[in-house]
């Protein structure tokens, strides 16, 4: 019965999944291969070298790189206070990732719910939460950040805040206009036909479809996220020390770009690298998720060449 | 059309008077603006006769009405720091960062849109991957620091450029290349997205079969439809600009708007923020529609629709 | 007149852009660099650096001057002056002095300018100089203005040093945006991109060098420097220190700016002088200086800079000696003094460079001999409520930094509200101390300085009020077709009439 | 087999397709030649390879990425498969021409129809501005669009779909070529647009003496237009020949399957429903109002879709609704169950009006009528495995069956549509499509209803999987006594099927009777055209009688 019935696609082998495919693409592959490096600093790193990045070493004041005189620890060089630029670049991924991560996952959680219902409810609800997205846009990012810093103090916890706060409305217009589109699919039809609940079609039917979406939409926005925090350092209304992010070493090492380059460069780079890295991830799963396109990663690349002359 | 306009025009005043609400309340729970007008070693007394003065010590609904009374009467009330009408100050600032937001965006569009449709021509080309990792690099750096470092390249060290301000057309060649670094990145990814998706319509295989050239196929036949997305994030990103290029206008000393916004907010000049709120949410309101106007110039389907 | 012809030109010069853009300024321009751009030019606010630094001594001038470098007060608008009594101060005003408007410089002139400084439907920034006084000037005759208070102010020459005389013709109930007064500059023009000003032809004394100055501000340290280095600018008042790498144009100069951590004696563990002292030595006060401000930097054992009427050279300061901080720790933790309470170091976002740096270094180092130190950097308006009192309620030990600006050249200005048990940020109370004080404000001359040296004395070695950090050095940049040095001033004026060209 | 003077030859043609499981052969080695003015169809159903060995003459063969492997194409004795970009160019709309399926996806959406006719002109360098927009505008007239002055500058939505394929077909035959390369023409398109369709192609092959190689999966549109047929499976050539010769006699067995496949003419469906019966449906003036959106340039308007429909459905019956796109036929099923309202009229369910049903009564109501929908692609969720699609039913309605016996009871269900236990565990995409309409149909019965409405069930269907569906569908209707209403816009399809059909028009019943009623002795001229509409074998033309 399985072929009998005539429509005979490619005979599917098992496709190779999406971990496989990513390592025939050294583009990507070397992007995730950093990002992992990077999750595993973010998670290890305070622990094992915590102390280095914070504890003031006049000696090694702005200790140029790989100048190896005060030891392996200093490769990368050290900042104004003679602290190692490696150890905090190691400890500050914690701070960097888990903000942008803790903020896309608010924004992503918020702005999603909210589009969930003005897609599926449509009417007045819709369109107050519609309104609310475009006011939420217009609201100046920094006099948020300002009214927080202020009326809530300076912590973690009220930056990621901020920064959710400010991009729920991506979130929130991606997930209305998918559900739209979702909603209309003939299987939500099918299961009102069964009658099936609103909430079971919501979370059930609707939601699944949708969410990859919003997860490689989250992916690129953690590149923004890291960026905007970086911007509000540079503005004073970013993390506040003693806590340190990529972002806030280059705000502050700035000053020295042309004494002491390395200050700002190495973070600078590394939220560069990071995004970067996001970025053609994402850039490479949306080819991966659309069927027209897939098989340009699928294929050996000596093939692909060969097809496209 | 016109009552298109107007029911759009309609609900984005309600959304901007709900954003001077939040704006109105929320800033006044930023502390006691007299520190901040006054000197540190001022007395009690001079602050609170400072309150005084400015009606900062009324009850918050009663300030709220009385803005409300002004705004009424379109009086923005007096920027404090400035000793000048609020919107004065903000509508001289606006222009300059609109030019320099609407420049930076035009040529990022139009950068996009070349190097996104000819890397989509060939997907995983050198091209493509040239250009995917460079805008994206672009996309990718922190602001400032590629300004700081662009500075201290172009003009300190190779002498090429001024180092910031106004003036010649030199002038404007760092502020819009730096701000044009993510739109250009962006907009190049989802040139290239939207254009491989074009590509691969039926209607490309008709071009084709009715003997198109390739290059007129991707510049004419598809970009205008890929296009269509495009312009949504174009519209999102242009919105961004027109409310952050703070960092480009803080240093390169370009007297926009951004920069007159984070100095009110630091300074607590509460009409100064109302008003630079008002004159961006507006210009982002229009923008939104005249953005709807465009896909349906682009796209006749729009402008015929009937759901 | 040749007003609009020289806005024609300084816009030419400026859309030329200046050095390698468009050829070189004109030999007698200047271009200055501020870091930020004033927010208005009021003259009754100009004791604010950004408005002062464009308007004090060019153009709108003062009845005295207070020479930095010695404190002492010399005349300038006013030619002499005397104490009539306890609350009065009679000024002689110069003569044959026309403000840039016309209207003659007399009494009534001063009058005028002192009750607009004190008009209640202004908000002046200077006025806080006079605290909560009351002024009543009074014009004796056409030269002559005698200036009653309803306190003595045995420093009225000093504080007359702050009052800028404006124009009669000048609005008394409105804040102005441009200032008329007796300089040797006329403000030609004022926009978001710049200032310029344009030297006065009538100027009552001699010419200056430099004929127009256009200011212009840029935030970032860096660009300013750079714009000195093309050419862009002739001059900056101010740049970071890691930017000062060019010792033929960058200059170090005390900025009269002086740093603390204000010590929350009221709060155990810190009302332990053990541990205040402790506190004192356990930082590497030198390696911490060098890096953070600069080799030229100034270890303050008191808050007025030397040359201050009050500044006491005598006292020693404490030597980083770690092993002797951890000792008087221990010591006071073996006496049941709570040294494991968390204290908190607060500090304020973007308050002076390197600010976070140094919270961060002594952090380190405190914690080193064994207190638990956490750090809280506040938005500047929430950092307020821990400068003034009343202190917010239910806060722990803190530590709180601060920076103090004295340029009157009288410890007057720093002590009471510093160290009085009554001070506006005092966190000290020593009935002994405060009797000192009271005596010193009501002194003058030697026996003035003499009564404040004692306070610093006390304070820094008996009582140990607080963590006095540095005297702050200032670096500014000057092009090298400029001859001109910074001074204490710098900081709240530049005039144009010092400099000089090359 | 080849001729040297041929038109088009394609010698030993093979085609790969890529992808991760590697090269699939799409095309293998097919030979086949045209000649001038004549009429080859290429017959096969979906994945047999048709369309690719068309596609390979053009040069359009890109996504998914195939490669000739081997093979030449020669039009008249050059090889196109190895013609440089630039002779590709100019060979591609001139000499040979291609018009698509799906004329809407392949117009482009955002330039005027005018602007892509004269582009033909412009790129061939044959005529410029004013001049090639006179030849648009003649080309249109001469394919049959009223007033092409005004409508030259309309866009491609503002088209039916015959008015679509004419336009389409316009732009091929705009310079003329000798060759019309027709990739399932029709298949879209209503019957009765069908058949003007293939006669503007037939007229259009006398008067320019064209040759056309027509690709379709229709056998009747095959018939009506062959002059030789090939019969493509799985790649392969199976059978080819004189067009009635393989009709009439073929060789090949599936060639033979395909033709039984056609619904049979001679008999009609008779199971014995009681006239009788209880009805358990009656629907009285149901009619269905849409109020357009104001689109953004325009005032808003009000479509009547369903216009006082009434009908009674006895318990077992099946009744069938045909009509063509637009009759309001679907909207009906829609509001009998509640997917959309209704703007007036009853609908009574044993009694009880469906309309003003509260949540509870409804939720019962929704046990007992069930719904298979045309397409099966996306009428299940894809993130459901077959197992949770077939058993949301039981998740919804928990008093069906308790959660123990679920498997074992979607086992059975699996088996009753043909379909193997083992399979609950895959998800929709792993299935072909009549498979997958199995799985619809499992889910349906999962409740065990009265009643069952398919809304066009068979229609994206292969037409030997129609009738295995059909079929199934009756044997199902046999052992458990269902009733349903059969939607379908192919009247044939029913004949065997239906015990009564429903004739709609523009939301309007025109005419109901008993099947064989229907079609011995249709009432109404619509009803006769929708009959009579298909297209009749090429051979029998001359003896076809105008209605």
């Amino acid at each position: 019965m399985d072929k009998a019935e005539g429509a005979s696609g490619p005979k599917p082998k098992r496709p190779a999944g999406p971990l496989r495919l990513v390592f025939r693409d050294p583009l990507a592959a070397c992007a995730v291969v950093f990002l992992i490096f990077i999750a595993l600093c973010a998670l290890v790193g305070p622990v094992v070298i915590g102390d280095l990045a914070t504890t003031p070493n006049f000696r090694a004041r702005n200790l140029a790189p790989f100048d190896a005189s005060m030891g392996p620890a200093y490769f990368l060089g050290a900042d104004t206070l003679g602290r190692s630029l490696a150890a905090r670049l190691v400890v500050g991924a914690q701070n960097t990732l888990g903000i942008a991560a803790a903020a896309v996952m608010c924004s992503l959680f918020l702005g999603g719910t909210l589009g969930l219902v003005a897609g599926y409810a449509r009417g007045i609800g819709s369109t107050l939460i519609l309104r609310l997205a475009d006011v939420i846009m217009s609201f100046p990012s920094l006099l948020l950040a300002l009214i927080v810093l202020y009326s809530l103090g300076p912590s973690i916890p009220n930056l990621i805040l901020v920064l959710a706060i400010t991009r729920i409305p991506i979130y929130l217009r991606t997930m209305r206009a998918e559900v739209l589109e979702v909603r209309e699919r003939m299987f939500v039809g099918a299961a009102t036909a069964l009658g099936a609940s609103h909430a079971r079609i919501v979370f059930r039917h609707i939601a699944p479809v949708v969410i990859p979406t919003m997860l490689t939409i989250g992916a690129i926005d953690f590149a923004t996220v890291v960026l905007a925090e970086s911007s509000l350092s540079f503005l004073g209304l970013g993390i506040q020390s003693p806590e340190f992010t990529w972002g806030s070493m280059v705000a502050t090492g700035r000053g020295y770009l042309s004494t002491a380059w390395w200050v700002a460069f190495w973070p600078g780079l590394m939220i560069l690298l990071t995004t970067l890295s996001l970025n053609i991830l994402s850039s490479w799963w949306r080819t991966y998720a659309d069927p027209h396109q897939r098989w340009r990663l699928e294929l050996p690349r000596r093939l692909r060449r060969r097809i496209q002359k | 059309m016109f009552t298109y306009v107007f029911r759009r025009s309609t609900q984005s005043m309600a959304a901007v008077v709900a954003l001077l609400v939040l704006v109105f309340f929320l800033a006044r729970l930023t502390g006691d603006p007299a520190y901040l007008y006054l000197p540190l070693d001022s007395t009690e007394a001079q602050r609170q006769a400072f309150n005084e003065l400015n009606g900062f010590d009324d009850p918050i609904y009663i300030q709220f009405f009385r803005y409300l009374g002004d705004l009424a009467q379109l009086d923005f009330g007096t920027a404090l720091s400035r000793n000048r009408p609020a919107m004065e100050v903000t509508l001289e600032a606006f222009p300059e960062t609109l030019k320099l937001a609407t420049i930076a965006m035009a040529l990022a569009l139009f950068a996009a849109a070349v190097v996104g449709s000819l890397a989509a021509a060939r997907p995983g080309g050198v091209f493509d991957r040239l250009a995917t990792t460079i805008s994206l690099a672009g996309a990718s750096a922190p602001d400032f620091w590629v300004a700081i470092v662009a500075i201290l390249v172009f003009a300190v060290s190779l002498g090429l450029l001024p180092t910031s301000g106004t003036g010649s057309a030199l002038h404007w060649i760092m502020p819009i290349g730096v701000l044009m670094l993510r739109p250009f990145g962006l907009l190049t990814q989802v040139v290239r997205g939207s254009m491989m998706g074009v590509l691969s319509q039926p209607y490309i295989k008709t071009a084709r079969a009715k003997g198109v050239a390739r290059r007129r196929i991707i510049f004419v036949h598809a970009l205008r439809n890929a296009l269509l997305p495009v312009i949504t994030v174009a519209g999102d990103l242009m919105a961004s600009l027109v409310n952050g290029a703070v960092v480009v206008e803080t240093i390169f000393g370009w007297p926009g708007i951004g920069k007159l916004m984070i100095d009110a907010i630091v300074r607590r000049d509460f009409a100064l923020i109302q008003s630079t709120v008002l004159v961006t949410a507006v210009a982002i309101f229009v923008m939104n529609i005249v953005i709807d106007l465009i896909y349906a110039a682009v796209d006749p389907r729009i402008r015929h629709q009937q759901t | 007149m040749t007003f609009s012809l020289m806005r024609g030109s300084a816009i030419a010069a400026l859309v030329a852009g200046a050095g390698s853009f468009g050829g070189a300024a004109l030999a007698q321009d200047v271009t200055i660099v501020l870091p930020e751009q004033p927010a208005n030019l009021e003259p009754c606010r100009s004791i604010r650096s950004d408005i002062g630094r464009v308007i004090n001594m060019n153009i709108t001038e003062t009845l005295t001057i207070i020479q930095p470098d010695t404190g002492e007060v010399t005349p300038h608008l006013a030619t002499e002056w005397e104490q009539v009594d306890d609350t009065t101060w009679r000024f002689k005003i110069r003569e044959g002095v026309e403000f840039q408007d016309g209207a003659p410089l007399n009494a009534e002139a001063v009058v005028n300018s002192i009750n607009r400084l004190m008009n209640p439907d202004l908000t002046c920034d200077s006025r806080s100089k006079f605290g909560d006084v009351e002024l009543t000037p009074e014009a004796v005759d056409e030269y002559t203005v005698e200036i009653k208070s309803d306190i003595p102010m045995p420093i009225m020459p000093t504080l007359a040093g702050t009052i800028q005389v404006v124009s009669p013709n000048m609005p008394f109930d409105e804040e102005v945006n441009d200032p008329v007064g007796t300089g040797p500059y006329t403000l030609a023009e004022a926009d978001n991109e710049h200032i310029v000003l344009q030297r006065d032809d009538g100027y009552w004394g001699d010419e200056p060098a430099v004929e127009t100055a256009t200011y212009l501000w840029r935030n970032e340290s860096a660009i300013r420097a750079a714009m000195v280095e093309t050419g862009e600018a002739d001059l900056t008042p101010t740049i970071a220190v890691q930017d000062a790498t060019n010792p033929e144009t960058d200059f170090a100069y005390l900025n009269s700016e002086s740093t603390r951590m204000r010590i929350d004696m009221s709060i155990p563990p810190l009302d332990d002088e053990r541990v205040r002292r402790a506190l004192n030595m356990a930082i590497d006060w030198d390696g911490m200086g060098e890096a953070l401000f600069g080799p030229d930097v100034l270890r303050a054992t008191q808050m007025v800079v030397p040359g201050v009427r009050g500044h006491n050279s005598d006292i020693e300061p404490y030597t980083y000696d770690p092993e002797q901080a951890k000792a008087l720790i221990e010591e006071a933790k073996a006496d049941g003094v709570p040294v494991d309470t968390e204290i908190t170091l607060i500090g304020r976002n973007g308050f002076f460079p390197n600010s976070s740096e140094s919270l961060e270094a002594m952090q380190a180092l405190w914690s080193e001999i064994g207190l638990n130190i956490a750090i809280e950097e506040l938005e500047a308006n929430d950092w307020v409520r821990y400068l003034d009192k009343p202190f917010p309620e239910g806060r722990g030990p803190t530590l709180f930094q601060q920076q103090h600006d004295n340029n009157t050249g009288d410890a007057g200005f720093t002590v009471p509200v510093m160290y009085h048990s009554e001070g506006q940020y005092s966190t000290v109370a020593n009935e002994e101390l405060d009797q000192i004080i009271e005596e010193a404000m009501a002194a003058t001359g030697d026996e003035r300085g003499e009564l404040f040296q004692q306070a610093f004395a006390k304070v820094y070695e008996d009582i140990v009020g607080d963590v006095t950090m540095y005297h702050m050095i200032g670096y500014v940049r000057v092009g090298d077709r400029l001859d001109w040095k910074p001074d204490l001033k710098t900081n709240s004026e530049i005039r144009l009439a010092d400099i000089k060209f090359n | 087999m080849t001729e040297k003077n041929s038109l088009l030859t394609v010698e030993n043609l093979t085609v790969d397709f890529h992808s991760a499981a590697g090269a699939f052969r799409a095309v293998n080695d097919v030979s086949f030649h045209v000649e001038q003015g004549e009429t080859l169809v290429i017959l096969g159903e979906s994945g047999s390879g048709k369309s690719v060995s068309a596609s390979a003459v053009m040069g359009l063969i890109d996504t998914p990425p195939g490669e000739i492997v081997s093979g030449r194409v020669t039009y008249r004795g050059t090889d196109v498969t190895r013609m440089s970009e630039e002779r590709r160019m100019a060979f591609n709309g001139s000499k040979v021409a291609v018009i698509f399926q799906d004329p809407l996806s392949h117009l482009n959406p955002v330039y005027t129809i005018g602007w892509q006719l004269d582009e033909v002109y412009e790129v061939h360098g044959k005529a410029k501005g004013a001049e090639a927009r006179r030849r648009s505008i003649e080309v249109l007239r001469r394919v049959g669009i009223p007033d092409p002055e005004t409508r030259v500058d309309w866009y491609p939505h503002q088209f039916s779909g015959g008015q679509r394929q004419r336009i389409m077909i316009g732009m091929a035959i705009a310079l003329g070529p000798e060759l019309l390369i027709a990739d399932e023409p029709t298949t879209a398109l209503d019957v009765s647009v069908q058949a003007q369709i293939l006669d503007l192609l037939k007229e259009l092959q006398r008067e320019e003496g064209l040759a056309i190689v027509m690709i379709t999966h229709d056998l009747e549109v095959a018939a009506n237009m062959a002059d030789r047929v090939i019969v493509m499976n799985a790649g392969e050539i199976v059978e080819q020949g004189r067009a009635r010769d393989v009709f009439a006699a073929p060789q090949h067995d599936y060639t033979r399957r395909l033709m039984s496949a056609l619904p049979d003419e001679s008999s009609y469906a008779d199971h014995g429903i009681a006239k009788t019966a209880e009805p358990i449906l009656q629907v009285r003036d149901l009619s269905k109002t849409f109020t357009l959106s104001p689109g953004l340039l325009r005032a808003p308007k009000s479509l009547r879709a369903v216009d006082s429909v009434s009908f009674d459905l006895r318990a077992g019956e099946t009744l069938g609704i045909v009509g063509e796109s637009g009759s309001g036929k679907s909207t009906i099923a829609k509001m009998l169950l509640r997917l959309t309202n209704a703007t007036s009229g009853e609908a009574l369910f044993h009694g009880n009006d469906i309309f003003e049903m509260d949540r509870a009564a409804l939720l019962k109501f929704r046990r007992r009528v069930q719904m298979v929908f045309q397409d099966p692609f996306s009428s299940m969720n894809p993130r459901m495995s077959v197992f949770s699609i077939i058993s949301e039913p039981w998740q919804i309605h928990p008093d069906i069956l308790e959660k123990s016996r679920w498997r074992a009871r979607v086992g059975e269900l699996l088996e009753m549509v043909g379909l193997k236990p083992e399979h609950a565990d895959r998800f929709p995409h792993q299935f072909s499509g009549g498979q997958r309409q199995r799985i619809a149909i499992a889910r349906a019965l999962a409740c065990d209803p009265e009643l069952i409405v398919c809304d066009e069930a068979v229609s994206a269907l292969d037409v030997s999987i129609q009738m295995q569906i059909i079929e199934l569908l009756a044997e199902l209707r046999d052992r458990l006594g269902l009733a349903y209403i059969f939607i379908t816009h192919d009247l044939p399809i029913v004949r065997n099927f239906a015990d009564r059909i429903l004739v709609m028009q523009a939301g309007q019943v025109v005419e109901m009777q008993q099947t064989e009623a229907i079609f011995r002795r249709p009432e109404q001229p619509y009803t006769r055209m929708l009959i009579e509409a298909s297209p009749k074998p090429k051979w029998e033309q001359p003896k076809r009688i105008p209605a």
